[in-house]
């Protein structure tokens, strides 16, 4: 038996309440309203709404405001597919204009088989902490101590530390996030477009034939390669060939063929990874095994 | 002690019946907001002053529900009263105090939807609680949720430090320390109740 | 904030869903709601007041096996008045008949804050031997496999066997307070043997009883005939 | 002597108490060590710019004159050849601190003479402040306490303030070194002149030699000698790492901690090292450069360790071939075992800060594993600044450094060692807390 | 002097501080079982082969899920630091004496896993591993756990208690007759505290000293563990600090109340003594890894502990609250330490 | 609002299977955890708050997807009515069904309202997606969070009371786990859950990672 009386009263009752809420909200909409950008709104609505806080703010709204006003990236909300997300940066124009591909090229060849040790370096097995002891101990005091902060900052994998010690970046994966050349404490990677072709793998200040006890590879700056550039591209300063990338266009080849440690070289990336090539008067290395302690 | 005394229902809402790690509620936010101790205390904050805005306002309500005999529209009505409270809360506070707003606001809606809120208004109506054991209540249950949300949060930032195992990231860590201040907190048992 | 920066548009209200618009749309729903779940009230009302009464029925029947029929009074300020439908007040108390309409006994509800919370349970008084003759657990949030052992220890039920509750001279209270001893040292009829492992939930129901008891049984027992006669004057609810 | 001892136990809260292994050269008199082939002298040994050399390659020098001069910048001073002989080149050399600077080497004559040029008579009674301080500058005098800060500089800032006490800092808590207490036992008369001139120039009444209660023995030897003014006294304070740090000598002498940031001439106060005063006292008269200082020579594998007067640029493969190094493989460290430099290259020069040159071996550091900080917090009561270097070395292994900068006063670190030296999980605290730093400067120049 | 020949030594190349003296973490470690030997074999004095056996079972237990986790993790073998042996013992020390074996195994495990290698193992734990597991099975097994015998008795060492050898997984059998069987004059085992809460008896305070009391395996001679905790407080393995603000914080807390009614209430000397307060506060609230680091954290970590240790006891369901209270203040020691970072030096 | 209307992407199976396994909501999204620990102390609690969950999410998301283009955003609370309605209709007829289910599930039932669960799909996904798409994805999503409640309180009550479903499983003499009956339990039962996924994911990841470096060294070999 369903009594009328307690739907009616019912009715009445949701409604009254239906209606008071409505109203005093509406009220409020108007009378208090604040004025907020409206892509926070717009980007809230394509946001999940789980309120998880994976973001790290307190919720999806404050997270669509962080993303409007620049200081989070739609990409961190995990929850939400990587298309909305792209979907989210598409309309708050995020985009970036194309751009040349840049890579990370890292000044130093000195690998543990070219490159002398003066000192057994013991402590903490990062670049960062063995370049605050002494330099670190490698003999060349600008070259890659070979720990490899480089790759562990590398958040894309664009880096491994090949067998002499040395990082090679995987031009495929590397974004240019320019983290790496953040974390080398010595100061040897530098972001090229692809197309710096010529590059100088070296980054000893010392006088030649000091430059050539510490390192088999480094620089002499005997000058052969500037004879053979066009003028101007190539240059001599602090004992190290420098090389004018405002003249890249007139690069080639012929520089690095007569470099007698094969400082110098040429980076073509079509095979993925870095694989730079020496000239053909370069010194030849087939020693694998790192050098003695001197 | 009384099992209606102020005192009690207040450390049985705050400890000893933790709505968090021994009710379940609230459970979302606990594990979502609790990574860094700021953002845990704003948030401890903004919930007890949601559960007792809504814990009175809910007292109010029930009242009328009562004199029309209306206790089956308890929940839906509820529901309406805490979610226009809370966000009529929000506008004016965003209004009238855009700073407390900064800290307090953005965790408003995000607390109006957990089901610690919804549990005080709706166990203090099945305990038939006055109007003060209400206010008691939902202090109490705040104030527990903040305790378990700022130990939580003390923990995680801890262990943010520590060399976790890659299994034990996020939500399993969160879970397993739960687990544990829940043991912890089954210490608090009886306390005022039944020792003496 | 955003709000400050100037090359954000004009800071006007977007266009608003107008009042009307909002307002129709909440009362509809609200209304839609309201119906929907009043029908269903309507429809269940029956069926959970019969599932309720049944279970209280099945519990006053394993405390009073005999029993055929029972009649619900409310104690409100020491006078046992009949039960009208919307009253929330007072204590319900159940008078239980045999067959032959004869009154077995009361059964009553009481509650105390054991282990975890509050234990609520309904238990039978035989007025004849002034006994406490069982009780059935309504409500416990004890430890299971600890507090919860009360309503299955056959030790503690043995308690209950005929505990006693004497109501005194004055019909003020109990001749004995009931009490909880440890376990293993129960000497007089009033007390109850605890459970060990179980001191505190034991304890509580002690408390309960002798709370409830002090205070009701002695309405109870001034009422006897009026439970009586109101079986015979045929107000009996279990047909 | 134990009586005062006890009565007068001035120190510091916190700290450490290093074994002290000064037996070996506490008696040792100073001696010459023989003029090595070369020196190198860096143009830069000390902040600012580097000095500007004025010789050219392949010209003759004398010793103790000036190669080059000032680089127009504050803290800039001189610097002078400390042998005689040819000046060979003018190029990159290895220091201690890690990357390669600029150093003249000088081919040393074999004649060159012990006794170094003199420059012009002063007498300080007769100079004004300035031209005290000014003369300072000319002799190329830097501070000998390890830091290598510009005694000039420094007393010029201090002219800016009241100063009312100069404190010559004698506690030498570092274990090994005894270059301090060989200065103050031998050039008594150096010293206290060097005392006064600095209290000449910086305005200041009294004077106050701070020594630790393990070097007694210069209380006795100092006491004739003090003026009868009662204007400089001897103070002795409790043997402790690290009481020489001047933040922790002002706090036992005085009882007052250092307002964090400030400098001592704030509290009217100038610290300068002992061996700094002495030097002053026996150059400034006679207005010679500084060219050479006492260094203790000593650690393990050597067969003649002891204190030495060594011209500044000898290079430490003359130091161990004259001191007789017998062992195969060591540590070299320019200063003492808890804050020196380590050294990677055996052609490193003496410089003009290194109070001690220590070799030590394995025996030294037992190469124990790291583990895991277990917070057993006596790292913490081990920091005189009074940090948390446990939350620091956390945070740093995660590289978390912005936040132990701003929320754990990284930067107040000194690098004393104390935290490293108690760890029982033998963690490098101070080794990440250099890389931390050198990351947030860093961080700060982008 | 004739001119030597170049010396060329390998150099070395370490930073600051190049000396250290500081006793090794494995070495504490040691030291501290060393320590706790005599309070185990006190306690296998007063309870026979039973708690021996316990001791045994939960050790290795803690060894052997500590060796098969760190191999799971394809991690170096963290055994040698001998940690591992003191959370097994110091569990066995906290458990009854007839607790089932199999559960003090499953407690070890769970203590070793669950409270400190999914944490990342020695050092980053932020509870005390020996209690985690503890807890674990105080929540599971809430009758095995406050079942106690009584000491001392006469056949101990030729008999287990029965409850011990339950089968794994198994109910183990009721001890209450055996425990009157072998009861000297009539004694069955109530601890003092439980005494005190339910009965209202005050154990003499000399007793609870030398510890003849019944109850966990060690918590019973407060004079033993105060010497061990000596001993490692002399040889610079403790930091006094811990033990020291836990029992201040206790006998604070106590003297309260017993100044507020000093019928109802114990003697603050009865609050220190009984229990497993002395075992606690010298032994585990002295983990230093779960405590705070900060001078002022130490502080307010020992008052927490005796706070909630005395108000669990006075008014709380459990008879016994330290280790809940440990618990608890490991959870609060990183807010604790967060407030009482140390003020830098010269800092106003 | 163009930008926020749903990507018209067709019915497929994958938006029924997203909920059970890939998107789980209890132990993927974390969400809905209330209910999850509270009530799966046993099998049969789980299942009845499962089926209560699934009837909830399904009839109001259909009704929200239905009304979407009708309700104002700034009324949300309009959502929530409409699930309070069904919340109180499963409520009640619970309590038609079995006194003792409702009992056991408690307060529970009623607080499925806040259930983060049905709110977050409700907003997210019933607000922008078409009937057919939004049943059969609450349907999945629905399925996946029962699964986990079975997951939960299989483990539970299985080591809690020895029992599955009410059967006896392990001896009589078996001696229960009390603690997986009480709220730690249920932490720690859920956590274990999660490291035992965790575990399951990196051996793949592992797995596929060490493949792509096999497959990355052959090539340095080829090139160089
Ligand atoms: C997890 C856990 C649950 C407990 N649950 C109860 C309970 O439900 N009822 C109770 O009286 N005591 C409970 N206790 C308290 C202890 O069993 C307590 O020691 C006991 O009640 C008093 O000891 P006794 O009866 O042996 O003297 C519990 C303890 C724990 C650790
Ligand atoms: C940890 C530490 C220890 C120091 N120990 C000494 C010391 O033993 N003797 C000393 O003269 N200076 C010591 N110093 C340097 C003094 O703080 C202060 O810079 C020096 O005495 C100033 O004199 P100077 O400028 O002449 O070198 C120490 C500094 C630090 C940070
Ligand atoms: C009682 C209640 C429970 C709610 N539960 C949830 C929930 O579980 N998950 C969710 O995403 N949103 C939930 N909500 C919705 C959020 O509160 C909603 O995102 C918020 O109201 C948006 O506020 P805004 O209009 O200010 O943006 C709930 C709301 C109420 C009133
Ligand atoms: C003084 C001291 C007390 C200790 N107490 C405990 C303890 O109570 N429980 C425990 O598991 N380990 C204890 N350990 C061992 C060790 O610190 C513990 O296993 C770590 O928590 C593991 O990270 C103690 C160690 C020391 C030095
Ligand atoms: S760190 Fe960044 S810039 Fe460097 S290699 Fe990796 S992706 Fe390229
Ligand atoms: S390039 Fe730099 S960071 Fe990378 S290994 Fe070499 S020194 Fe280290
Ligand atoms: S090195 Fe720094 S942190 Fe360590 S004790 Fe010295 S001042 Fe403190
Ligand atoms: S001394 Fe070492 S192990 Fe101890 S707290 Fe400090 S850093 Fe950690
Ligand atoms: S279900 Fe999310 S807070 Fe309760």
């Amino acid at each position: 038996m369903i009594s009328v009386a307690s739907i009616v009263t019912a009715g009445i009752f949701m409604i009254t309440l239906g209606l008071i809420l409505a109203v005093i909200l509406s009220i409020a909409n108007k009378k208090l309203y604040v004025y907020e950008d409206p892509r926070i709104e717009q980007v809230n609505d394509m946001l999940p709404q789980a309120q998880c806080g994976a973001c790290g703010e307190a919720g999806c709204r404050p997270f669509a405001e962080a993303v409007v006003t620049g200081r989070k990236n739609p990409a961190q909300c995990t929850v939400n597919s990587p298309e909305g997300n792209a979907r989210i940066a598409r309309f708050i124009g995020v985009t970036m204009a194309k751009q040349e591909k840049f890579v990370a090229r890292l000044a130093c060849a000195g690998g543990s088989h070219v490159a002398y040790k003066r000192a057994n370096y013991q402590g903490l097995t990062t670049c960062q902490a063995a370049s605050v002891v002494s330099g670190g101990g490698k003999g060349c005091s600008w070259g890659c101590l070979g720990l490899g902060d480089c790759a562990k900052a590398c958040t894309f994998d664009a880096i491994y530390m090949d067998k002499f010690g040395l990082p090679i970046v995987i031009e495929d994966k590397c974004t240019a996030c320019n983290d790496c050349v953040v974390a080398c404490p010595k100061d040897l990677f530098s972001l090229h477009p692809v197309s710096h072709k010529l590059f100088v793998a070296c980054k000893s200040e010392d006088q030649g034939d000091q430059a050539e006890q510490e390192c088999e590879v480094a620089c002499t700056a005997c000058g052969k390669c500037v004879a053979d550039a066009p003028q101007g591209l190539i240059a001599i300063k602090n004992n190290l060939a420098a090389i004018d990338y405002e003249l890249n266009d007139l690069a080639s080849r012929t520089p690095i063929e007569r470099c007698p440690t094969g400082a110098i070289v040429w980076i073509d990336s079509k095979l993925g990874t870095t694989r730079s090539s020496r000239g053909r008067e370069a010194k030849k290395i087939i020693r694998i095994e790192p050098l003695p302690l001197i | 002690m009384q099992p209606d005394s102020l005192i009690f229902i207040f450390i049985n809402a705050f400890l000893i019946n933790n709505f968090v790690l021994a009710l379940f509620l609230g459970l979302c936010p606990f594990v979502g907001v609790s990574a860094k101790r700021e953002t845990a205390f704003n948030m401890s904050l903004a919930t007890i002053f949601v559960m007792f805005v809504s814990s009175t306002s809910a007292y109010g309500i029930n009242l009328v529900l009562q004199y029309f005999d209306l206790q089956f529209l308890r929940l839906i009505s509820y529901i309406a009263i805490i979610a226009s409270a809370v966000q009529l809360v929000e506008m004016t506070m965003k209004k009238f105090t855009p700073a407390l707003f900064r800290a307090l606001g953005i965790y408003l809606p995000l607390i109006t939807t957990n089901c610690a809120i919804l549990g005080v208004a709706l166990f203090q109506t099945f305990r038939e609680y006055d109007f003060l054991q209400c206010v008691a209540f939902s202090l109490g249950a705040g104030a527990g949720f903040g305790l378990a949300i700022m130990l939580m949060a003390g923990l995680r930032e801890k262990l943010e430090l520590a060399n976790l195992p890659n299994i034990t990231q996020a939500a399993a860590l969160s879970m397993i320390l739960a687990g544990i201040l829940s043991m912890t907190f089954m210490g608090f048992a009886g306390l005022g109740g039944g020792g003496a | 904030m955003t709000d400050t920066d100037p090359k954000q548009p004009a800071q006007q209200a977007p266009d608003l869903p107008s009042t009307w618009r909002l307002v129709s749309t909440l009362s509809i729903v609200a209304l839609l709601s309201g119906i929907l779940v009043v029908l269903v009230y309507e429809y269940t009302k029956p069926i959970i007041a019969e599932n309720k009464r049944l279970a209280i029925e099945r519990a006053i029947f394993q405390i009073f096996p005999d029993a055929k029929s029972t009649l619900a009074f409310r104690i409100e300020d020491g006078q046992v008045v009949a039960v009208d439908a919307d009253a929330t007040t007072g204590e319900i108390v159940h008078a239980v008949y045999d067959q032959s309409g004869q009154l077995l006994g009361v059964t009553l509800e009481a509650a105390a804050v054991g282990y975890q919370d509050e234990v609520r349970i309904l238990y039978g008084f035989d007025p004849e031997t002034q006994c406490i003759i069982g009780f059935k657990v309504l409500k416990t949030a004890e430890t299971p496999g600890l507090g919860s052992k009360i309503s299955t220890d056959p030790d503690f039920l043995a308690n209950f066997n005929c505990l006693q509750a004497q109501v005194d001279a004055q019909h003020g209270g109990l001749c004995h307070a009931i009490k909880t001893v440890k376990h293993g040292s129960k000497q007089h009829p009033w007390e109850i043997d605890a459970i060990s492992g179980s001191t505190i939930t034991s304890k509580a129901i002690g408390r309960m009883l002798n709370g409830s008891g002090q205070l009701l049984l002695p309405v109870i027992v001034d009422n006897l005939q009026l439970f009586r006669d109101a079986y015979r004057s045929g107000a009996v609810d279990n047909k | 002597m134990n009586l005062l001892r006890l009565l007068n136990r001035k120190t510091f809260p916190h700290g450490i108490h290093p074994p002290q292994y000064k037996e070996e050269t506490h008696d040792k008199p100073t001696r010459r060590l023989a003029f090595p082939e070369q020196v190198i002298l860096p143009l830069q040994q000390n902040i600012g710019a580097p000095s500007i050399a004025i010789v050219r390659k392949g010209q003759m020098v004398e010793r103790g004159e000036l190669i080059a001069i000032a680089a127009p910048d504050k803290l800039s001073v001189p610097l002078h050849a400390s042998v005689e002989g040819t000046v060979r080149d003018i190029t990159l050399m290895p220091t201690a601190t890690g990357p390669k600077t600029r150093s003249s080497i000088i081919q040393t004559l074999p004649s060159s003479p012990q006794i170094p040029v003199t420059g012009e008579q002063q007498d300080y009674r007769q100079m004004s402040r300035e031209e005290i301080i000014a003369a300072i500058r000319d002799m190329g005098m830097v501070g000998l306490g390890g830091a290598e800060f510009p005694t000039y500089a420094k007393l010029a800032t201090s002219m800016q303030h009241d100063i009312h006490t100069v404190i010559a800092n004698g506690c030498e808590c570092e274990p090994f070194i005894t270059t301090d207490f060989r200065v103050m036992l031998e050039n008594v008369q150096n010293l206290l002149l060097g005392m006064r001139i600095v209290m000449k120039a910086v305005a200041a009444e009294k004077g106050i030699i701070a020594i630790e209660d393990n070097k007694l023995e210069v209380m006795t030897a100092l006491q004739a000698h003090l003026p009868e003014d009662g204007s400089i006294k001897v103070e002795v304070v409790e043997t402790k790492y690290p009481q020489g740090a001047e933040q922790m000598l002002i706090y036992s002498l005085l009882g007052v901690a250092l307002p964090k940031g400030k400098l001592p001439a704030s509290l009217g106060l100038e610290v300068i090292n002992v061996a700094t005063a002495a030097e002053i006292g026996a150059l400034l008269p006679n207005g010679q450069g500084f060219i050479e200082r006492t260094v203790t020579i000593t650690g393990d594998d050597l067969e003649n360790p002891g204190n030495y007067r060594v011209p500044i640029g000898t290079s430490l493969q003359h130091i161990l071939d004259e001191t007789g190094f017998v062992g195969e493989e060591a540590e070299l460290i320019l200063g003492g075992p808890m804050m020196g430099q380590p050294v990677a290259f055996l052609d490193t020069p003496v410089h003009k800060g290194t109070g001690a040159v220590l070799v030590l071996d394995e025996r030294a550091t037992p190469n124990r594993n790291v583990q895991p900080c277990i917070k057993c917090a006596m790292c913490v009561e081990a920091c005189p600044i009074h940090l948390n270097p446990s939350a620091l070395g956390l945070l740093a292994y995660k590289h978390r450094y912005q936040e132990m900068q701003e929320q754990f006063h990284l930067n107040n670190c000194f690098e004393c060692g104390s935290c490293s030296f108690v760890c029982p999980s033998n963690i490098p605290l101070v080794q990440l807390f250099r890389v931390a730093k050198a990351m947030n400067r860093e961080r700060k120049l982008q | 002097m004739a001119k030597h020949q170049h010396a060329h030594p390998v150099v070395d190349l370490r930073t600051s501080p190049y000396i250290r003296r500081a006793p090794s973490v494995p070495q504490i470690m040691r030291n501290v079982v060393y320590a706790l030997l005599p309070v185990c074999a006190f306690s296998v004095y007063l309870f026979g082969i039973s708690a021996l056996a316990l001791m045994i079972v939960t050790t290795l237990a803690c060894l052997l899920s500590e060796q098969f986790f760190c191999r799971m993790a394809g991690k170096k073998s963290t055994l040698p630091d001998f940690s591992a042996v003191i959370t097994g013992l110091l569990l066995a020390l906290t458990l009854p004496p007839g607790f089932p074996l199999w559960m003090g195994a499953l407690a070890g495990i769970i203590g070793i896993s669950m409270g400190k290698l999914l944490f990342g193992g020695i050092g980053y734990n932020v509870f005390n591993p020996a209690l985690v597991g503890r807890a674990f099975v105080q929540a599971a097994f809430p009758v095995a756990i406050s079942t106690w015998t009584p000491t001392l008795a006469a056949n101990r060492f030729s008999e287990f208690i029965p409850s011990t050898l339950a089968l794994p997984f198994m109910t183990p059998a009721p001890t209450a007759e055996w425990s009157q069987t072998v009861a000297i004059d009539g004694f069955t085992g109530a601890t003092p505290l439980a005494l005190m809460k339910f009965e209202g008896v005050m154990v003499r305070t000399s007793d609870l000293f030398f510890g003849t009391t019944a109850g966990s395996a060690g918590e019973t001679s407060a004079l033993l563990i105060l010497l061990c905790g000596a001993y490692l407080v002399a040889r610079n393995m403790m930091d006094w600090r811990l033990p020291a603000a836990v029992i201040a914080g206790t006998a604070i807390c106590a003297e309260c109340f017993y100044l507020l009614d000093p019928d109802t209430y114990p003697t603050p000397l009865f609050m220190i003594f009984s229990g497993g307060l002395m075992l606690g506060a010298v032994f585990m609230a002295s983990d230093m890894v779960a405590s705070p680091v900060t001078p002022w954290g130490i502080v307010l970590y020992g008052l927490l502990i005796g706070l909630l240790t005395v108000l669990i006891r006075l008014f709380g369901g459990l008879t016994e609250g330290v280790m809940y209270a440990i618990l608890f203040a490991n959870a609060a020691s990183p807010l604790l330490e967060s407030f009482t970072q140390p003020k830098v030096f010269g800092d106003q | 609002m163009a930008e926020s209307t749903p990507s018209d992407t067709p019915l497929t199976l994958e938006v029924f299977t997203a909920g059970l396994w890939r998107e789980n909501p209890v132990f993927v999204m974390m969400l809905g955890l209330c209910p999850t620990l509270a009530v799966t102390n046993s099998v049969i609690n789980s299942l009845a708050m499962g089926a209560a969950s699934i009837f909830v999410l399904v009839c109001s998301n259909a009704l929200v997807s239905v009304l979407r283009k009708l309700i104002p955003k700034q009324i949300r609370i309009t959502a929530y009515i409409i699930i309070a309605t069904f919340v109180t209709m499963v409520d009640y007829i619970i309590q038609a069904i079995s006194l003792d289910l409702y009992n056991a599930l408690g307060a529970f039932i009623q607080l499925i309202v806040v259930n983060c669960l049905i709110l977050g799909r409700a907003e997210a996904y019933a607000s922008r997606n078409s009937l057919g798409k939004t049943v059969v994805s609450a349907l999945g999503m629905g399925l996946g969070f029962t699964f986990a409640l079975v997951c939960l309180g299989g483990v539970r009550e299985l080591l809690g009371a020895s029992t599955l479903l009410g059967f006896q499983v392990f001896s009589s003499n078996y001696e229960p786990w009390v603690v997986m009956l009480l709220p730690p339990g249920g932490f720690i039962v859920l956590g274990c859950w999660l490291l035992l996924f965790n575990w399951l994911k990196q051996r793949k990841t592992t797995k596929m990672i060490a493949a792509e470096e096999a497959m990355d060294t052959t090539r340095q070999i080829e090139t160089s």
